[in-house]
């Protein structure tokens, strides 16, 4: 079509680490060797809890259940680089985040046996709920960060969704509102190639979800995924120009769900071995160990000592886990409004009339 | 005490709201500068200017998903939908977030916001302009659907709504926003929600309806209380949830007849569940079935035949005539 | 004749149908190639190719609005959500659309299509996975709502939905999916939707349930019925809209005394409507109040919680034994 | 942000005929002298059926009504590039699409008397009905080219919008599965600068909408919308690339509208007369006009006398309208469902019974 160009745009690539652990020096983000450690430690943290939840479920002890394995680096290294007082807004797929956040470790494992005592989070501060409805969460993430900036607070919001749900209307109009508002809002998305048995092909056209960006003229990157650094140091400059007042930031982190998408799911029925073990190649874990390694803050000893330390919180938790007695049944009822409300206590006072009832019968 | 229209009550509640409470703002289409297509929010941008009276892009979801995020975060956001028959672009928020929220993190975060706009038909609009459809709204856990039916009863409700501790949807009768003035005894006080409220006492027929449909039916129930010396009871429903089963089941038990009025489409319409209520506390007081005058179960037509599809003032006399005349 | 679970009777039906209708496709999130999540679609993609099994991209407001669109120019869509807790992203496109371009056009363009999905509880899912909220369907003019109670249910049902010159909501109970077995004559006929199947002839009482909840009440209504010599007339509802009010009021008349058993929420249920037509066209023989056995007007709990919010058999049971006492 | 860029893009701008009326001959389109004046004249009827039902409407015998005036060279090029058999899926604002589509002149009369009657296509093939739900017919569009599609029929898709309608979800994924299914759909994207009373910059941070394109990988183009010619040619070579399996285009038409939004709508509200003066010089129609001058297709007689020709069928319209009986008041009875209902023919006859009382009673 012949006419003239009134617009050119361009979406850019970062990655840190290599696949082999190899630093490129001129992009290395500064983060103190406390901090280092500390996410490597929350990585290998989630990676053995959804493995101990994973055998917890196939023993009928939870319920269906998504895992982190291989995205570890996402959500853990951009929680890292959050403030305390950030707003963590997850979809199901951040586990190693909420546990960078502070969650406890049994309460993942309430949730997935359909306690919503899972969701309360003591101890930490901004992080809301597992979020089901795809990227329903993220007009949320954007009317919080519109409270942040109209109060003149100096915190800012960091979400998370994955690739197929970049395909909802819903997150389509919160890149708009958070663009058109200039929020502190930072979007990632976690690109694992997969929105259960869709591939990217099937869900999108374009080359990469980064240029969703470009529709907003909202500041977007492609990182990957895999490597915390290129994470950290993207999530940490986009919360730096959130603050600044400088508005939002789209990062798109490539990186690939090593397993099922849930425990009802089977992979195999959808794709073939050879992508995964190409990917499991660019395991995050194994290559930031190898960074902390060539940094000579970690070694085979250390890792050892932090497996057995890692088990033992995880033992601890599952014991609290299945020390739960059975929950109060009616509380849906407490939970339904703020304000005590008739129609409610009275359908309260039979369904513990029925229950009681029920019990006696049985 | 001023003598307001509807729009203007609601126009004096929310100026009134956003001096006392700072967390509370307006946002939607055309709220701000334009002060809304019915100008309900005029005056709100030049006095509180553009972050508390947002002109939102246009987007129903994302307009009731950010205001979620508000209310997650301090905030107490009163949403604007243009017209109802819009506002199901947001159910999906309001259904899957807003009303759920608070269970869901066990009253950690909680969502006080309003969604407000007009509804129901008589004013020569266009497709999905018309609409009564309160069902969805009320058939929701976890949010409350208010809908006023004069200029006083929308000032002390809507200030109800923006107070309550959870979503409440409030539906303003468009047919009602200029209809007639009333006075409204501007004290700033919110009436509770979840109460209906007795018009007119009486004792052979009880008679339910809300919104635009109250006003029409008032001068009915006038009407025939002095044509045939009835003692007719006259309830404002109010609140479509929760309702008000105690209000419905103590009058139906002194009267024995009951009629219900609803815009609303016949099928699972609010008067459903009035029915069903009445079986539930009253049945056994019965001395007529209870007659619902309504909506059909149709697509609402363009306004050449719209207004034969709301109720009109000659159904609500011939069913209270009829359900008088029950043997 | 073989035995078939639901989920293979449904599978039977779309294979048989697609195979019949050239216009006939199924679409969805994980449809074609997985088969479905539940394995309802499972073959489909390798007998009729990846046009006529869509795996669609992840939207569900698209899928049906693609659907509509595919549907106006005469292809004959079947699109699936994967869980009916995300259908509600279809909504304004259902009810803004889909149910109303007949109406619009003055049947110049026709929406011939089936939204099919898994609803209800049982099944220990994550949030949102449990709802029956067959209300917003039922509710919206212009479409039906049809829920089958068992395997050949299912198939003739489905087979009508496909073939209705109109949107139909397809709703089938997952905890039914793969819970029991039953014949299924595979004669590709289509049952009338629109009406309730009388499951039991009885005179002391009338059961109406539908979905999941039909088989458990089935159970309660075997057992009582020898265990107390009760006369039990037992009404699968089947269709939702539009209502088979005839049946229902012909039952009620004989019987005087009538249960609904309803997973949904209690509020604005399905079970509401039917006593509204009880009291429409049954009042007067009526021996006791119309008892609902139903959901709760709270937020369906996650799974630790959530038997003991879907009717219980020993409520089932208690609300017919009390209703058969009442006096 | 220090990283390597991996994918580039731009978006053009074409503008074939200026405002002043000069063409750039290199990029002229090759259009016979009678669909040009085809196409002068369907604009022409367009704004006078325009002004004559913006009267009618302030005399009361027309309700709520949206005009199209200074946007007319959108609709209208772009029809007159579509085939018989192209489908049509049209918002609000395109009446001289319409038009160019043979719609009779009576009908919007009747849809905006608040009669369906008006709907009816007769003498048009694959128009559809005026949508209210901004964006919701956008899907639509891309289900009936999808039918297109696997069929493997000839015909392609054109449907609009506004720009404010460009924030709907429904549009952002309607654009999505276009794109993903490669489905021969265009998208025209009227953008007149306003939506009501909201204004670009609180509607989108983006400095186009055809940027939007490039997040779906789509072929996107900006043209002026007030020269025929550049709309003309951009849907042509989108319908045919569509015609040739190359897929969906967007295309940003950039327009002004002139008068109110609707008629109950005041702009002095929100907007300047000097913006509107700016656009009134770049008026599509004598722009148009002065090019066919120019052609020596057309002069001040020519004019008068097509003038009293379209006022001639406006009048025979009006006559027509104002002809109308009362309508079946029962007829929505009869098109809620593609077969009879009890339920529905219960409610009819009460409906008819009160009506019949109604009217004893008056
Ligand atoms: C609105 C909505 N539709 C459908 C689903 C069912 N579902 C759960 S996860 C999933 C795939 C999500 O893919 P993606 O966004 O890529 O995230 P991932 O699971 O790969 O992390 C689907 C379809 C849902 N939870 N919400
Ligand atoms: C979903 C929806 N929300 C709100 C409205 C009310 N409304 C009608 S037109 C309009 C503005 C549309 O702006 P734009 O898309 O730019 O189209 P334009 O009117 O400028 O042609 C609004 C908000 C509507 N019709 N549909
Ligand atoms: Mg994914
Ligand atoms: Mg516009």
């Amino acid at each position: 079509m012949p006419s003239k160009v009134y617009a050119r745009f361009s979406v850019s690539y970062m990655q840190v680490l290599d696949e082999d652990g190899k630093v490129d020096s001129k992009l290395e983000p500064s983060v103190s060797d406390d901090e280092l450690l500390k996410l490597y430690r929350v990585m290998l943290t989630s990676r053995r809890l959804d493995e101990r939840m994973l055998k917890l479920q196939r023993q009928g002890r939870l319920g269906t259940l998504p895992v982190c394995v291989g995205q570890e680096a996402v959500s853990a290294a951009a929680a890292l680089a959050m403030a305390e007082d950030d707003w963590f807004v997850g979809a199901y797929r951040e586990l190693a985040g909420r546990v960078m956040r502070g969650e406890a470790l049994v309460k993942p494992m309430m949730v997935y046996n359909g306690m919503e005592e899972g969701n309360m989070t003591e101890g930490m501060k901004n992080v809301t709920p597992v979020a089901i409805i795809l990227a329903s969460q993220i007009p949320h993430a954007v009317g919080i960060a519109y409270a942040i900036k109209i109060r003149g607070e100096k915190n800012a919001v960091v979400s998370f969704n994955g690739d197929g749900s970049t395909s909802e209307g819903d997150w389509h109009e919160a890149l708009n509102f958070a663009a058109t508002w200039q929020t502190p809002n930072v979007f990632v998305v976690q690109n694992n190639h997969w929105a259960i048995s869709t591939p990217l092909s099937k869900q999108m056209h374009n080359r990469s979800i980064a240029q969703r960006g470009i529709a907003y003229d909202m500041e977007s990157i492609q990182v990957d995924g895999n490597d915390p650094l290129a994470v950290y140091k993207a999530t940490k400059e986009a919360l730096d120009r959130a603050k600044k007042g400088e508005g939002p930031t789209l990062i798109e982190a490539l990186t690939y769900r090593m397993l099922m998408h849930t425990t009802a799911d089977d992979p195999k029925k959808y794709r073939k071995e050879d992508e995964v073990e190409e990917w499991v190649k660019r395991d995050p874990i194994t290559r930031f160990r190898t960074y902390l390694g060539n940094k000579k803050l970690w070694n085979a000893k250390k890792d050892e000592a932090l497996e057995a330390e890692i088990k033992g919180e995880i033992d601890a938790a599952v014991k609290e886990f299945e020390s739960i007695s059975k929950v109060r049944m009616d509380e849906p009822f407490d939970y339904i409004f703020g304000e005590k409300e008739e129609i409610i206590e009275e359908q309260r006072q039979e369904f513990l009339d029925d229950l009681r009832k029920d019990k006696e019968d049985a | 005490m001023p003598k307001l229209t509807m729009v203007q009550a609601i126009n004096l509640a929310l100026h009134q709201e956003m001096e006392r409470d700072e967390s509370v703002l307006v946002m939607g289409q055309d709220v701000g500068v334009n002060g809304g297509v019915f100008r309900v929010t005029d005056g709100l941008g030049d006095k509180f200017g553009s972050d508390r009276a947002i002109d939102a892009p246009l987007a129903e979801g994302a307009i009731i998903g950010t205001a979620i995020g508000m209310a997650m975060n301090g905030l107490k956001p009163v949403a604007e939908m243009q017209f109802s028959g819009f506002s199901y672009l947001s159910i999906p928020q309001l259904e899957g977030n807003g009303a759920r929220m608070r269970t869901r993190s066990r009253g950690q975060f909680t969502v006080p916001m309003v969604m407000r706009m007009p509804y129901g038909g008589g004013v020569r609009a266009l497709e999905h302009h018309s609409e009564s459809k309160e069902t969805y709204y009320a058939h929701t856990p976890g949010m409350k659907t208010v809908i006023p039916s004069t200029p006083k009863a929308a000032y002390h409700l809507l200030l109800a709504a923006i107070r309550d501790p959870d979503p409440v949807v409030f539906m303003e009768p468009k047919h009602s926003y200029r209809a007639f003035k009333e006075e409204v005894d501007d004290n700033g006080e919110a009436w509770e929600l979840g109460k209906a409220r007795t018009v007119q006492e009486g004792t052979d027929l009880t008679v339910i309806s809300w919104g635009a449909m109250l006003h029409r039916t008032e001068k009915v129930v006038e009407q025939l209380s002095e044509d045939r010396n009835a003692s007719i009871e006259l309830i404002d429903l109010q609140t479509i949830y929760p309702m008000d089963g105690a209000t419905i089941a103590k009058s139906v038990m002194k009267t024995g007849r009951c009629v219900i009025v609803q815009e609303a489409q016949k099928t699972l319409g609010p008067a459903s569940e009035i029915i069903s209520i009445i079986n539930d506390k009253a049945l056994m007081y019965l001395e007529a079935p209870v007659k619902r005058v309504t909506g059909y179960d149709v697509i609402m037509p363009y306004f050449a035949r719209e207004n034969q599809y709301v109720p009109t003032i000659g159904r609500i006399k011939r069913a209270i005539e009829e359900t008088l005349d029950f043997e």
